[in-house]
């Protein structure tokens, strides 16, 4: 048993530390920190620069631009893009469709759509979730009808995340009606510009715009744009969904949070001293510290038993629902804590247009985010498996329940 | 021992229900009432006034209506549940009571007429930056000069502060930044010179402002209660202002559960309505209990924030603010997990309340402070 | 809306008052206190005295030795027992087998029974669960079949509390083996005497013997003790389920134990001072003092509704779920706090019967008992409908679910 | 990185396991152990000899075996799913650990190869009735008398302290209770004149005595490592026994859910299997969430309690302590709920297991003291 890294998974880290350090733009780096929203042109610049480095797509075959890392180096990066502050590359790209195309594509679909997929010339968005479906994904009734050579679209997708930044939208529709749920379903391409094809925002809570509802009305689609045989879509959603393990505790991030949390105590007055003079501040991070260390533990345990899987085994790993459930309350309590440093100074609404006039001169940047980020983290409980269904999954697919 | 509501006190429920529901039944209106200049609709404010609510709290001698803490319970629950945006809370309550505990006959012969017609908006500007949630905490200062005083400061996250037309703001006439004696209450023209004022909405769709004064000279007719000793007066009011924000809690506490029962009930998954799910039933079972003992101690404030042993009514103030805000938050944040993703959505009033009731949390002290005041 | 009692209230409750400090015998009302196991004797003695006075069945009918109080008195009565740590009047004889003869019994039953139920000449038991059955309590399978003058009772019961004491024991039985499940149900009174009646104790994870089980082996029980109809015994069980809500939260015991956390802190070394100078250990005292204020008045609020109920109607209040959650949970934490406060020192485990002998000069009274009582009280969210079956009933009887 | 045993530990495993699944895993076997006069039994004792389990910890030059924190957790994680009653974690990982990282090289030789072959048994007393959970909190005294030293003082909870052999006692021999300098470890015959012991069983079945010193004599020799600095010694032998003490409580955990999860597929109620339950479901997942982070924590433990760097090791120790702890407090709890009534009865083993976590949440610090150590 053996919890240290290789020199050389030392060195790794050090370089991708120095490379994050130096070459991505600070103001980008300050937005994640500070929880406040990146635009197109900040996400486009900060992928360009990772991409140009190596650094957007090394999961993927090495052909294509992959890196051939270790489970171990992956993990490495993971944390460290992290914990560095980095915007990711723009994950439906590098993590949804580009393998999805790699793995189910022809040769001409990989040529055409993955070299601009990882420079993301293209911005992709994912065509996934219906309204009413919720956790249920295979009841989606969004058809696709063969007409010649193309498909006719009709239907509704939501929660489609920087749809209004699209170029293109991967989905999963129903090409054959009469099968049962799971069967029936295809994976296709569409380009955002097609005749047909409507986005809406969908503002959440804290106001912001992230999420869009996209309508399909009598879209047609090229037949060449179906990745995968017709009717086996369910095949890609699959792998895509065993391909989600690797960030989804996102302890980097929340060890940058916890920084952030101490720093902003450390700065914030309450009576004679600071928030963190108090020590039932203190211990509530203590908690949270306690809480993050167990589970970067347990995440590093599941690493290095997926690093000795053999090749092509996907059995599920009930590591990778606790992942999700400790990983989204961690995130939860950090969004938490921020709000109890700032308390009543968090009140102020000031979406970032606003607060650029600078006339509030009262107001420090760092507080405005606080409340908004605590009101957006109550998503991470709910997407991408909501907690209950992931205990669910624990209870049947590991406890046997 | 009773908890039912009088005659008279029901047929005020049924009129604030009336009006409070009929003006924000559909939630959509609520936007075009915050897309007021005034973060509010003058109309609406009009038939509060019509309905004598601005006066409930006012004794009879006064110009109001001399009702008790029962009544307020009542407007504010519906305030509560309705996410109503009239500043009710800060100008009536908070504002206007300091005016009735503090103020010489003459000055509430002025002021509160008008606010009970509705003429006259004021709102209490008392946190400063470093404040925190100390009520004593206070850099903002009056000196004499002759017949006037001159007061310099900030104040943050004054309640509609940039449509009152006058703030009731306390300040240091004499000691230490966080000297208990020594605070004075004065009220301020926001449009005098040297008064700036930059507003904005809060996060639950309210309005408030900062403030800067800047060498304000105000008469000495301004100072409102005793000089130097209006600390206490402030604590007092500011009790009775916490039982009110307890019943508002409990308002929307309550909506936000009533909106949750409603979803399980009608939201089809797995082809049966989500409500069959045991684990959201005994969720939902855990919400209705942090509701009820929230609503237990929302009673218990009403009941004892005025009490004539201050110490007493403290504790029990405290006490009731620390339930309120574990249940605010056990409620509105299991009101959007049960929801999904319809519950995130802005267009969605559950969202809404769980942003109020955040709000809430951080009003008058969170729960760490009020704890402490229980611990001792 | 009035919290305040009337002075008629208050004096009753200062007559109690009084009455519990002179007339109830300190050793008593010391192991209460201390939560200590009462003996056989003690539970005899205090009963009696209560009896003297008519306290053990004031919600009796009055010709049997009621008192006619309003709710609020029984309210108050039940409060102060609790707070002023007396014990209560042998609870199956008096809120259990004496109300249901008093409602279903005939007039000779009523006679027989009634006095000495109510003078605690015979100890009752209750005969209502059965292995297996858990909360699911119409699942019993003791069969009673008429035999002549003589029902003959064959089966086991469990959990039957104090049964090595009793004298009688009352018991759901089915008498209708083709009847669906609550339906066939009798309500039968044996005497433990009978041949065929075996008790074996159950000895609890701390090592007390409270509880046991009871056989049944061919047992002869005259007709003469069926208690109602025939087959209709589930009536006089659900008649009992609606008596259980004036005690179920126990707010009073727990004041109490409040108390005794305070008392316990100041007086425990820690440090340089004592347990109770940590503002930590303070906070969770005072969290606890905040749910049972809240708890307190959520059962006064109950209680007014209840007297203000017509007659007869026994609808269900979903309070008395709620109360029965909290008030486990509160009552559990309570023994939580005292086992912090113990620290280390709650280790040694030392029955009464040990600890008499005076030769552990160290171990400080008190301490004794702080463990068993953590252990023991986990009952208290199994036992009289589990918490969760609790859940189940807000959800479905009031939340419609 | 990685997290698999050797050849050689998993082989351990298996005949730790077989060993003490065969002794145990008829548990009501565990009784007769208890009621041995010493609480367990010597031939269970000879077999840990024979496993060349007493040798573990000790380095082969002293007469062990050399292996590392990772045996002591395969040990442990086994003793704790068993609930062994064998004085392992109280003789040879603490007391055996002070002797191997305190004692002379003459002292050792004396010692180790006994406490190896399981002839000699020590225990560590150092509770104090006042000491709490404060290691340097020492009021008993050791007073030199020309070649001799007099100990005086009490000490509470001693493992085993009715069967040990020796006593190893840390003792004042210079400065005030509460101070960090002036601690010194003493080897105590318990037979000695002026000890008093008065032994006793503990909440979780195992053995204990309050010891009593007065004026009790001993050579100099008696005096185990530095004279007034065994305090850094006795932590690090602390933190050690806390690692041991973790894998303990992982094992009991373990146990414990395997348990709840076997009951709640084999118990009927309602016609059906409670394990079908959807929010029995959901609990039984989140003590599985439990129970893994609390085996991290103990893998943490136990990698980092020897670490050099004194003040990371001491963090990291109590880290693993508040999540053990924590993840104990409600394993346990559920374990018994999700059981219902069996689960409160002696004969059941899962009541066991639970009084354990509940023991082993209180030995070297609760989650207070630990919390308190993280945060600074």
């Amino acid at each position: 048993m053996d919890f240290s890294f290789t020199p050389e998974e030392n060195n790794f880290r050090q370089g991708l530390r120095q490379f994050f350090a130096t070459r991505i733009p600070e103001d980008i780096k300050r937005k994640v920190r500070e929880g406040r929203g990146l635009s197109k042109e900040d996400i486009v610049a900060n992928h360009r620069i990772l991409h140009a480095h190596g650094y957007a797509v090394p999961h993927w075959p090495k052909e294509w631009g992959g890196a051939d890392w270790s489970p171990i180096q992956k993990y490495i990066f993971a944390e460290e893009i992290l914990l560095n502050a980095v915007p990711s590359a723009q994950q439906f790209n590098v993590f949804m469709v580009g393998p999805v195309i790699a793995a189910f594509g022809t040769e001409e679909q990989k040529k055409r759509f993955l070299p601009r997929i990882a420079n993301l010339d293209d911005w992709w968005c994912q065509g996934f979730s219906e309204p009413g479906a919720g956790s249920d994904l295979a009841s989606l009734k969004t058809t696709a009808r063969r007409d010649g050579d193309a498909y006719v679209v009709n239907g509704q997708k939501t929660w489609t995340t920087y749809g209004q930044y699209a170029d293109w939208i991967f989905n999963l529709v129903r090409t054959n009606p009469q099968a049962k749920k799971q069967e029936g379903i295809s994976f296709l391409l569409i380009d955002m510009a097609s005749p047909g094809v409507t986005v809406k925002p969908i503002i959440t809570i804290e106001g912001g715009h992230e999420v869009n509802e996209v309508f399909f009305d009598n879209v047609r689609v090229p037949v060449e744009n179906l990745v995968g045989q017709e009717n086996r879509g369910w095949d890609c959603a699959k792998f895509l969904l065993g391909n989600e393990r690797n960030n989804i505790a996102r302890v980097g991030a929340s060890k940058m949070r916890v920084l952030q949390i101490k720093e902003m105590a450390k700065a914030t007055p309450a009576g004679e001293g600071t928030v963190w003079d108090d020590p039932g501040f203190r211990r509530k991070v203590a908690e949270l510290e306690v809480e993050l260390k167990a589970l970067e533990i347990t995440q590093m345990r599941m690493i290095a038993r997926d690093a000795k899987r053999a090749p092509g085994d996907n059995r599920p790993d009930p590591a990778s629902s606790i992942l999700k459930i400790k990983g989204s309350q961690i995130q939860q309590t950090t969004t938490e804590l921020l709000l109890e440093i700032a308390g009543p100074l968090a009140a102020p609404y000031m979406p970032d247009a606003e607060r650029r006039q600078g006339d509030n001169e009262l107001l420090d940047d760092w507080i405005a985010p606080i409340a908004p980020q605590y009101f957006n983290y109550r998503k991470v409980s709910i997407y991408g498996g909501s907690n209950e269904i992931q205990r669910n999954i624990i209870a049947k697919a590991f406890l046997r329940l | 021992m009773d908890f039912d509501l009088t005659d008279e006190q029901r047929l005020l429920k049924d009129s604030v229900d009336r009006l409070l529901d009929g003006a924000y039944g559909d939630f959509a209106k609520r936007d075009t009432y915050q897309a007021e200049p005034k973060g509010h609709a003058d109309a609406m404010w009009a038939r509060y006034a019509e309905l004598g609510l601005l006066g409930l709290p006012f004794a009879e001698a006064d110009g109001g209506f001399g009702c008790g803490p029962v009544e307020t319970m009542i407007v504010m629950e519906a305030i509560g549940r309705t996410l109503a945006v009239e500043p009710y809370l800060s100008g009536v309550i908070l504002a206007g009571g300091l005016i009735a505990r503090a103020a010489s006959a003459e000055q509430k012969a002025e002021i509160i007429p008008k606010i009970v017609e509705g003429s006259m908006l004021l709102s209490f500007a008392w946190q400063e930056p470093q404040a925190r949630y100390d009520l004593f905490d206070i850099a903002t200062t009056a000196k004499r000069d002759e017949e006037k005083w001159i007061i310099d400061g900030r104040k943050r996250i004054v309640a509609f502060g940039d449509s009152a037309h006058r703030l009731i703001l306390p300040a240091r006439s004499s000691g230490a930044r966080r000297d208990r004696d020594g605070v004075s209450l004065f009220l301020v023209d926001p449009k005098a010179k040297g008064v700036t004022i930059n507003a904005y909405q809060t996060q639950d769709g309210l309005r408030a402002a900062d403030v800067v004064l800047d060498g304000v000279r105000v008469e000495a007719r301004a100072l409102v209660g005793p000089q130097g000793a209006a600390l206490p007066i402030i604590e007092q009011a500011v009790d009775s202002t916490l039982a009110a924000l307890c019943a508002e809690a409990v308002g929307a506490m309550e909506e936000a559960h009533r909106l949750t029962i409603e979803y399980l009930k009608t939201r089809q998954q797995f082809g049966v309505a989500i409500g069959a799910f045991q684990s959201l039933q005994h969720r939902a079972a855990d919400m209705l209990i942090a509701l009820e003992q929230a609503r237990s101690m929302a009673m218990y404030a009403a009941m004892m924030a005025n009490d004539s042993d201050r110490s007493a009514a403290r504790q029990a103030v405290a006490m009731a603010k620390v339930q309120i805000n574990k249940s605010a938050r056990l409620i509105g944040q299991e009101a959007i997990q049960l929801h999904g993703g319809i519950g995130m959505t802005f267009e969605y009033k559950v969202g809404h309340l769980f942003k109020r009731l955040t709000m809430i949390e951080t009003m008058f002290g969170d729960t760490a402070h009020h704890l402490k005041l229980v611990a001792g």
